[in-house]
């Protein structure tokens, strides 16, 4: 028998959370056309949440290796802005982004750095990048909010490509990269192998070090981007909130998506509908029109909900409520 | 010693490097300090100055209770404190100076005395709130709703948080945009960012912001105001936030031994199609 | 014949060479305060020392319950939202519904406990993730926080004026009530944690669940008790910030749960449980409180260059930490 | 005799695609030392994980003193009166000894310790068992073998009417076994029950008064041990005939002109070994003999680089090399079974499949990834050719039985087809079927030409497989014999530094 996945509760979940909306008003499903593109709610929890899933997707890699990056908000406030400067400046939107890019990655070596070679703690480790890098991005901009004027660059956040919206379908394009490049290469093995035991990992010949800071780099890459479309998506770098909180988000993805926090096993698909989920309870709270001071209650009712429902002791009272399928 | 609350937004920044260029410009030793949003680092500042023998301390207060024990320190230890950008409640009213303000409250009131004018006292609202609990939202969600009690055509239909950003507003107004349709009349935002955010929001659902949809904000930072003159916000009442000279002077003034006003705002004025063009040059935000 | 140093080391909890962090960062502090010294005029003083005492005093409490926490490889993320939430309660209950302050506090940190102890419940019973459930319990205390009233609410109770005036005089120092609340709460959580069975069963645990298990230890009490145990800390803590502060505020302690915890994972406690001291919490609250106190007697510093500065140092701090533990 | 301590019936317990136990009656009697034998995976860790109340039996009840009883968690069971000592180290290695050995009933006054008392029983629980240990020491840096010895101090520490020891001596060495031994008779005598899980016959015939032999999860049988014959228990263990002659004794030393396919010239760490010589060749076993702690693993620690040398060089084939990491050594064609499974070798969580193939994938790197149908292959042979007990390749690793584990990780090393491989204590905790199939497997590795590097407490193993023995004392090499000369005695002689 397989162990059952753990990616269906976060599934159910969000099957739920729809159908309220659903119940709620009708008009939640619907999709229509307008000015060639597809337009409705769907659509907007698919773009909004395309950030949180690119930090959550760098963020399970780095779960699944035991550790934890809490610099991912920073490091989209630092891309947003080096974007900002780079675009005002007048420079070519490829280098821009290369360069937002190479900002993620050198914040992602950073931590790995600590982390791997270092032997600090991660929590600590990625702690100083997430003090230090608001204050970076902050350095970068002077203080300002900078208005970007490039609709090249604008496109990649709230575009439309054939009628579907361009960022969720890079994430999409990036989640199935990633999972190939693990699954179809022994990466993905090792990072389990390095996450479940590192000691033994690293008797059995495998260069443990490298995959944690490789994981910590790929982590700071993803959220590179993220900075990069959360600056096209409102068309300017703000230093001071792009990101902030996100590290939480991210985190929750990764984890109901049943990436254990402890490390080893990991889930890209359940990531992703980790993602999903909370960008949904989100818009259903605007939908349902909960009072913003009290909106944080819902959200923790509804962890403790998929959590509950994943953990094994539930599963075996609900498995109780079905006779046995199978003979033993 | 200046205790700044934070540095949340490019509002707080132009409010605290017109404090530091201010003090430059005048030979003051400014002690800087950023609360990051936290009460308690706000008062360990205080304390630091008290410690340090400043001359006088000015405190942007992140909320509005609590300061009583710091300020007595400060009292005792005979250094004067000027309160700025917001008011504060004590039992004892000689803790502290002055204060020199901006009054969130009238700017909510002057949103919606304008908003009534303009649309006759008729339309349905939907709010985007600054971050709960926050002062500024707090007054601002006040003060409007006061002021649009006297016009019952007015009616906020709903009202959530963009927390003073960007993405918040454009991600809220999308939301309120599917959930009422074209039914939207006016856009009342807490701050100039969210209605910028929720402009983009508006734009790709294929209304003419300002147009379908009236919409009225606070603070009037630069790009604000060239919203306003774009005819994209209607429009966007000023919180200035260079408070430098005002409130050296305040200093020099307590200092010397001159009596000052006790309650003192800051002059917002409030941008329209009218006079934002020819503001636009000035703003120095 | 045993010297008389044996036998006085025997009366004590083991000091191992894996102390030897402890030590060391008591080492660094020292340094970092003497550095701090040096550029600061009037930065080496009693006051100043006390102060590091007194306004840490709240992070310090939340930090003593946090090591607990820590000890048994579990997490809480809960505790700033529930000072948060404690601060707002008991300003409420002393001013709208006039209940004696004593009696607010009991319901205060009944609440805390109460909270922690649900928590654990899950942990334990559910074998939950402690960083989801706890991240759930940050929301409802954030969100009951912000319900009970958004505004902050002053108190005007004579008893909170006489507190907060109080000190205590030790030579020419006066010692004010925070601080005294933090060393009780200092040494009381030292005792608990390695003078009790209580303490060793949550090192146990922390250091290997199952053994700790098979060895007959309760781990289902001794792991609900430490969250509530924590919750408790925490409410104290808001207790201790609304006798510092003379008022409530929902938004108290906003982000206090990661000072906390980078408090003592700096003071040498392995975030993975099983292995850490009190006193190099103790020791993590002075080092975090240095960096700011020099920060403000600097005073020179934007908001931007602080964040780097306080990012720096930390960085110097962990650096000089691996240094000098990696040459033994 | 005395009554019946312990009565187990109808015992049944069942894992998910596992039938771990069905059916099985266990009786044991004040003042009896019963062995409970089997293969690998046959149950005996679950009959006492489900008698202890690790976990619930999903059938059956169980009588302690007449009472049925139904123990919920070890807490429990300790009240009641059972001591247990658990296969694999159980204890919290970031702790001190003294602390291991008290967890749980430290004495002291309202709820605060006493520290002075908690280091006095800690001693005299060592005492017991002649060991001499620092209990203020961590336990986490003590050899496999001394954690054990904690590990049984701890069971001894509680006045128990039924002490239960679930393989204790995998690790230890005869003089310590011998101790031990001479521990649970006099508890025996002073009307205790103990149940004695071990796979060494000798210990069972030495110690037991009576046996339960189980196979499959089902009950073989009780038996008087006196009544049943060596051969007969093998082979109510192995459900077939097996003959002493299986086992291969002595091995000819290989010519020893040829060049070493693996020398080591003055390799030495500070405080954990003096500099030493040695040189495997291809085609050979060469033992590495001595105490605990004589520093066997240290030495293989530095030639797999897992610790860095301060001196010494390594060389292979006649190259100077450079071993500075365990990834290094594997590159080189080496390999290393290390001697604390737990902590080193598996990877709890991973599947049977992904243990066995992470040391080849590891080697080949992360891009030429087995195809799956490569790796169901490779692992389909080794679970053959080793008869790894599995329900499945996907199965993970932790749900195997001890034995099983180690012939999985064996299996890692063979997958990578290294030229050297060092095997320290292969053979723990592997029962007699397995222990000789290892052995014919260590017999054909030499003659495929591996050089074999075999690290084991057991003597008569060491003599049966080597054809030349390194012996270290005291953390350095002290003599070397080789061929006929390899006999127990001159052994023990060398090892303890006692001359003939
Ligand atoms: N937690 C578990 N989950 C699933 N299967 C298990 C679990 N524990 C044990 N098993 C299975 O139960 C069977 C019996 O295992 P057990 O550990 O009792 O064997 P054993 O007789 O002690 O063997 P060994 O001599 O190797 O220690 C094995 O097939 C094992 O794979
Ligand atoms: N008497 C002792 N007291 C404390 N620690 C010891 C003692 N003997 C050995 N150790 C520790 O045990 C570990 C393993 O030691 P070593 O490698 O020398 O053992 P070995 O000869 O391989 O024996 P075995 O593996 O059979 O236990 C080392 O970390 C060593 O420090
Ligand atoms: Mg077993
Ligand atoms: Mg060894």
């Amino acid at each position: 028998m397989k162990a059952k996945s753990p990616v269906i509760w976060p599934l159910l979940g969000l099957a739920a959370l729809v159908l309220l909306n659903a119940v709620h008003d009708l008009g939640f499903l619907k999709i229509t056309l307008l000015d060639g593109h597809l337009y409705g709610v769907p659509i907007d929890i698919l773009t909004q949440g395309s950030r949180t899933m690119l930090v959550a997707l760098g963020m399970t890699l780095v779960i699944a290796t035991g550790g934890v990056d809490l610099s991912v908000g920073s490091v989209v406030a630092i891309a947003g802005a080096v974007c900002a400067v780079l675009l005002q400046g007048g420079h070519s939107l490829a280098l821009t982004l290369a360069a937002a890019l190479g900002a993620g990655l050198l914040a992602g070596s950073a931590n790995g750095l600590l982390v791997a070679r270092l032997g600090v703690q991660p929590i600590v480790a990625t702690l100083i990048l997430m003090v230090a890098g608001r204050g970076l991005a902050q350095l970068i901009v002077d203080g300002q909010v900078i208005i970007i004027k490039s609709p090249a660059f604008e496109y990649l956040a709230n575009g439309f490509l054939l009628g579907l919206p361009v960022a969720p379908l890079l994430v999409v394009a990036l989640y199935l990269a990633t999972h190939l490049a693990l699954r179809r290469t022994a990466l993905g093995l090792f990072i389990e192998a390095v996450g479940d035991n590192e000691t033994a990992s690293r008797f059995a010949g495998l260069a443990a070090a490298r995959i944690k800071a490789l994981a910590y780099i790929f982590c700071g890459a993803g959220a590179g981007l993220a900075g990069v479309l959360a600056a096209a998506n409102i068309r300017a770098a703000d230093a001071y909130r792009a990101g902030e909180n996100m590290e939480l988000d991210a985190i929750f993805a990764v984890v109901v998506g049943g990436t254990a926090l402890t490390g080893g096993r990991f889930s890209i698909l359940g990531t992703a509908v980790g993602a999903l989920l909370i960008q949904t309870l989100t818009t259903t709270m605007y939908n349902l029109g909960v009072p913003p001071a009290i909106a944080p209650v819902p959200k923790a009712l509804l962890i403790i909900g998929v959590t509950l429902l994943q953990s094994d002791k539930i599963g075996r009272w609900l498995g109780g409520l079905w006779p046995k399928r199978e003979a033993a | 010693g200046f205790a700044q609350t934070g540095a949340e937004s490019a509002w707080r920044a132009a409010n605290s490097e017109s404090m530091k260029v201010e003090a430059a410009k005048r030979g003051i030793d400014l002690k800087f300090s950023d609360g990051q949003g936290k009460q308690e680092n706000q008062i360990r500042a205080l304390r630091s100055f008290i410690a340090q023998k400043v001359d006088a301390i000015v405190l942007a207060p992140l909320v509005e209770t609590g300061w009583d024990p710091v300020l007595r320190d400060a009292k005792r230890a005979g250094i004067p404190v000027i309160i700025t950008d917001r008011s504060i409640q004590t039992a004892d009213e000689s803790l502290y100076a002055c204060f020199i303000g901006s009054d969130f409250f009238a700017e909510g009131r002057m949103a919606a005395e304008w908003l009534a004018k303009k649309t006759g006292g008729k339309g349905r609202i939907v709010e985007l709130q600054g971050t709960p609990g926050s002062a500024p939202a707090n007054d601002r969600r006040k003060a409007f709703a006061e002021g649009i009690a006297k016009y019952p055509g007015l009616q906020v239909i709903d009202s959530q948080s963009g927390d003073f950003r960007r993405t918040g507003g454009k991600e809220v107004m999308e939301a309120f945009l599917k959930k009422h349709g074209k039914i939207i009349d006016i856009l009342y935002a807490h701050n100039d960012d969210m209605a910028l955010g929720a402009i983009q929001a508006i734009e790709e659902a294929g209304l003419k912001p300002g147009t379908d949809i009236v919409i009225v904000s606070i603070d009037a930072v630069r790009e604000g105001v060239q919203a306003v003159a774009d005819g994209k916000i209607n429009c966007t009442v000023e919180c200035n936030p260079l408070f430098g000279p005002k409130v050296y002077d305040t200093v020099a003034a307590v200092l010397a031994g001159k009596t000052v006003e006790r309650k003192s705002y800051n002059k917002d004025e409030l941008f329209d199609a009218t006079n934002s063009a020819a503001a636009l040059p000035k703003r120095q935000y | 014949m045993k010297s008389a140093a044996t036998a006085r080391r025997d009366a004590g909890p083991p000091i191992f060479k894996r102390q030897l962090p402890l030590f060391v960062t008591a080492g660094i502090f020292v340094a970092l305060f003497l550095t701090a010294a040096h550029f600061y005029e009037g930065f080496f003083s009693a006051r100043v020392f006390i102060s590091l005492l007194s306004e840490n005093a709240f992070l310090g409490i939340a930090a003593v319950g946090m090591t607990l926490v820590i000890f048994s490889g579990g997490i809480d993320l809960s505790v700033g939202a529930v000072i948060g939430f404690t601060s707002i309660c008991t300003a409420t209950l002393i001013e709208k519904h006039q209940l004696a302050p004593e009696l607010a506090w009991t319901l205060a940190l009944a609440a805390g406990a109460g909270l922690g102890a649900g928590m654990g419940s899950l942990i334990h019973f559910f074998r939950l993730p402690p960083f989801l459930i706890t991240l759930a319990g940050m929301f409802l205390a954030r969100g009951a926080g912000f319900w009970i009233s958004t505004d902050s609410i002053g108190i005007n109770h004579a008893l909170y004026g006489k507190i907060s005036a109080y000190e205590w005089l030790f030579g020419t120092a006066a010692i004010p009530a925070g601080a005294l609340f933090l060393i009780t709460v200092l040494l009381a959580g030292y005792a608990v944690a390695h003078h009790t069975r209580f303490g060793r069963t949550l090192l146990a645990i922390g250091g290997n669940e199952q053994s700790a298990l098979l060895m007959g230890l309760p781990i289902g009490p001794a792991k609900i008790s430490v969250y509530a145990v924590n919750g408790f800390c925490a409410a104290l803590a808001g207790i201790v910030a609304t006798l510092y502060t003379g008022s409530g505020n929902p938004g108290m302690g906003l982000g206090l749960e990661l000072d906390a915890i980078a408090s003592v994972v700096i003071g040498g406690t392995l975030l993975t449980g099983g292995r850490g001291h009190m006193l190099g919490t103790l020791l993590g609250v002075l080092i975090f409180g240095t960096i700011q106190a020099a920060i403000l007697f600097d005073g020179r510093l934007s908001s931007w260059w602080m964040r780097i500065v306080v990012g720096a140092l930390l960085l110097v701090f962990i650096l000089l930490q691996r240094f000098f533990l990696r040459r033994k | 005799m005395c009554a019946e301590l312990l009565e187990l019936r109808g015992i049944g317990k069942a894992f998910p695609g596992v039938v771990a136990l069905a059916g099985v009656d266990f009786t044991v009697r004040a003042g009896e030392i019963h062995a409970l034998l089997g293969e690998n995976g046959a149950g005996k860790s679950t009959l006492i994980k489900v008698l202890t109340g690790v976990h619930p039996a999903d059938a059956g009840e169980i009588r302690l003193n007449g009472a049925v009883i139904r123990p919920g968690a070890p807490k429990e069971a300790e009240r009641l009166g059972v001591s247990t000592v658990y296969q694999e180290v159980n204890l919290v290695p970031s702790l001190s000894v003294a602390e291991n050995i008290t967890l749980g009933r430290q004495p002291g006054r309202f709820g605060f310790l006493n520290w002075r008392a908690i280091r006095r029983r800690a001693r005299a629980a060592l005492a017991r068992l002649e060991v001499e240990c620092d209990v203020d020491a961590e336990l986490g840096s003590l050899s496999v073998a001394r954690q054990q010895m904690v590990a049984i101090a701890r069971a001894l520490d509680t006045s128990a009417r039924l002490l239960v020891l679930d393989e204790p001596t995998a690790s230890l060495d005869e003089k310590e076994v011998a101790e031990l031994f001479g521990l649970m008779r006099k508890l025996r005598a002073e009307g205790m029950g103990i149940v004695f899980v071990t796979h060494f016959l000798d210990q069972v015939y030495t110690v037991s008064d009576r046996l339960t032999v189980l196979r499959n999860g089902q009950l073989v049988g009780e038996y008087v041990t006196a009544d049943l014959s060596r051969l007969e228990l093998v082979g109510k263990m192995l459900g077939r005939e097996v003959s002493d002659a299986d086992f291969t004794s002595h091995v000819a030393a290989p010519a020893a002109t040829m060049q070493p396919v693996l020398a080591a010239r003055g390799l030495g760490r500070r405080g954990a070994i003096a500099p030493v010589d040695l040189a495997l060749h291809a085609g050979e076993v060469a033992g590495l003999g001595g105490l605990l702690g004589s520093g066997r693993t240290e030495t293989a620690r530095l030639l797999f680089g897992i610790d860095a040398c301060d001196s010494g060089e390594i060389s292979l084939k006649g190259a100077t090399v450079r071993v500075a990491s365990p990834r290094d050594a594997v590159r080189l064609g080496l390999a290393f079974c290390s001697e604390d499974r737990k902590a080193e070798g598996i990877l709890p969580n991973l599947s049977v499949r992904e243990n066995l193939l992470v040391a080849l994938q590891g080697k080949r790197g992360a891009l030429r990834a087995l195809s799956p149908a490569e790796q169901v292959q490779l692992c389909e042979h080794y679970i053959k050719t080793l008869r790894i007990k599995t329900a499945d390749t996907e199965t993970p690793i932790k749900n195997l039985s001890g034995g099983n584990q180690q012939k999985v990780l064996l299996a890692r090393w063979l997958a990578t087809q290294p030229a050297v491989i060092i095997l320290d204590e292969p053979t723990r905790g592997i029962d007699i079927g397995a222990k000789q199939e290892i052995e014919q497997l260590i017999a054909k590795l030499r003659a495929d030409g591996l050089a074999v590097l075999f690290i084991s407490s057991e003597i008569d193993e060491v003599v049966r497989n080597c054809s030349r023995v390194l012996v270290l004392r005291e953390r350095r090499l002290t003599g070397e014999i080789a061929g006929a000369e390899i006999t127990s005695e001159r052994l023990m002689h060398l090892m303890a530094g006692t001359h003939e």
